[in-house]
């Protein structure tokens, strides 16, 4: 039905707040919509391989979002400057496309939703 | 074209980067704040949140807005995007 | 128009009943409609039944109750709500608690709730903590 | 050495409570003793009865409430446990709400029980949303 | 009995943090603490005249930092660079001691606990 | 000797201006995103916190301790100052 972006701007763990979008975000394309997901800032900490929430009483993220293409939640996309910015290694299962800033503005101007005010 | 809403300095600078050059901003909340360090045009400011916080928008770029204002300009554009860190 | 909102933050945490309640009395003002406002991540805590407003500090759950008054539907997400804390007497029932916590007015919906709302409505805006 | 500790964040929208809860544990293996844990901001939001925990994530509530079976005081700022919610019978008759909210095993104290715990501790630690 | 140091960093109003922790530290004095507070960082905003709480049905903050000499409450600091950043006039009543970082990282060291980690 | 607890990357920018050169620093929870760029010595990380996000300790300057060393800390320094932005 709609065109929905969900943007994820801060790390998983200390809150909640990312496993409840991607759970919105799997609602949404269940719903037919057609979803993307945007990791930016410190939301690209997410996209680290080997987490272990178990760790500490939790669901593990980044096998969350392995699970995502099963939702046939499968645009997923991350901010490159803010991954380099860190110099991090990012998963690559699921595939998370690099964009630029003016790509993201372009993304983010082609919704009819953006979903995921953090703080 | 995007109507960005603008929660705090740090969503401010998030925003910036990721908005079309044209598309209008709203600074509420802490936003508001960034109101005496704005670049570029069409930025608009909830003047009560400003006032409660003690900053004059006189000598601002932005444009102070009541909520009815404030309401218009969802009207007007679409997606409606919020920035807070 | 029709407009769908969402709440993200907890009272005295965030800004965010004060902006979303002005803006919904602005859009009920100049006659738009209100399809849903959704109460997400600590957005849940402003439903919570129990809580006493400071003497001279306004009293936001009385107007958000005031909301639905005028025909506003105000939504729970249910996961968000049953872990935090916020709890219908459905849920009491079925986890066993002693009380029900969630205020008059709210009631607690899945997150099929906020997307149908969201496909519903010609504008969603959401209010951050 | 005697410990005062104070939890600053909501469960799920921080860790002070794994944290705080961790090193509470280990004052206590190493036969440190704590003079009171304080529950401050949204950190009153960790005593909140009717929360449940979703399957397969940890009880946080429990482990506050094992705690407290080792002695250890949970005090909670009555300001902002009122306004926020968190209520015990009392406050629930003076205020005329229907429920009470407050899980056993904590209390509802003044600000003075915090710098009365401060006073009385060699150390004090704070764990941030 | 100890020396207390509150520190706040963040702006008033967004939430209730900053009021709560004047509370504490007017609490602090009254358990004859030796109280100071410093502010730093988005603190600053705090120090600000002319703000209207009422508008918000909230407290005014500005009057609450003018109780606190009342409350004995007067060793009041603020991040120098703080204020300069972020071109700000701040209230003359409470008086406020302007510190260089140096200054404040002496401060920290000489007192018993510190209190205020917000978020 | 003051001991600092770092709690985000924000907080750890907040810390270093203001506190004194020998100061020992704990990164917890997001703090320990910090790890991969620190300055100076005495930084310790809480090893469970960077094995929960997929944080490799090894390559970096602060040294991994748990709950028992974080403790043991504790008792070495006063005051305890937690940072977190």
């Amino acid at each position: 039905m709609k065109r929905m972006l969900f943007i994820i701007s801060q790390p998983p763990y200390a809150n909640s707040h990312n496993a409840e979008l991607l759970e919105a975000a799997m609602v949404g394309a269940v719903f037919d919509g057609e979803v993307s997901i945007l990791f930016r800032d410190d939301g690209v900490w997410g996209l680290m391989p080997n987490q272990h929430g178990e760790l500490i009483g939790q669901k593990t993220f980044s096998k969350m979002l392995s699970a995502l293409p099963t939702y046939e939640v499968d645009q997923l996309f991350a901010c490159a400057s803010s991954v380099e910015g860190r110099d991090l290694s990012i998963t690559t299962s699921p595939e998370i496309g690099l964009l630029t800033t003016e790509q993201q503005a372009i993304l983010i101007a082609t919704q009819d939703v953006v979903i995921g005010a953090q703080r | 074209m995007s109507l960005h809403l603008v929660f705090n300095t740090a969503g401010y600078e998030a925003c910036l980067k990721r908005k079309l050059s044209d598309d209008p901003i709203i600074l509420l909340g802490d936003g508001v704040y960034c109101a005496t360090q704005l670049e570029g045009g069409n930025i608009h400011a909830l003047e009560i949140d400003a006032q409660v916080r003690g900053m004059s928008l006189a000598q601002s770029k932005a444009k102070p807005i009541d909520y009815d204002a404030f309401v218009a300009l969802t009207e007007l554009h679409s997606p409606v995007v919020s920035w807070a860190e | 128009m029709k407009y769908t909102l969402a709440i993200h933050g907890a009272p005295y945490a965030s800004q965010s009943a004060q902006h979303g309640l002005a803006f919904a009395e602005a859009l009920l003002r100049q006659e738009h409609s209100i399809e849903r406002i959704f109460f997400f991540h600590e957005g849940v805590y402003q439903a919570l039944s129990t809580r006493v407003t400071p003497q001279g500090e306004e009293d936001l759950l009385a107007k958000w109750q005031t909301l639905s008054n005028h025909g506003v539907e105000l939504a729970v997400c249910i996961a968000g709500g049953i872990k935090r804390g916020v709890i219908n007497e459905d849920e009491r029932k079925r986890y066993e608690k002693n009380s029900n916590s969630l205020a008059e007015h709210f009631t607690l919906v899945g997150l099929g709730q906020l997307i149908s709302a969201i496909n519903n409505a010609d504008r969603y805006v959401e209010f951050s903590a």
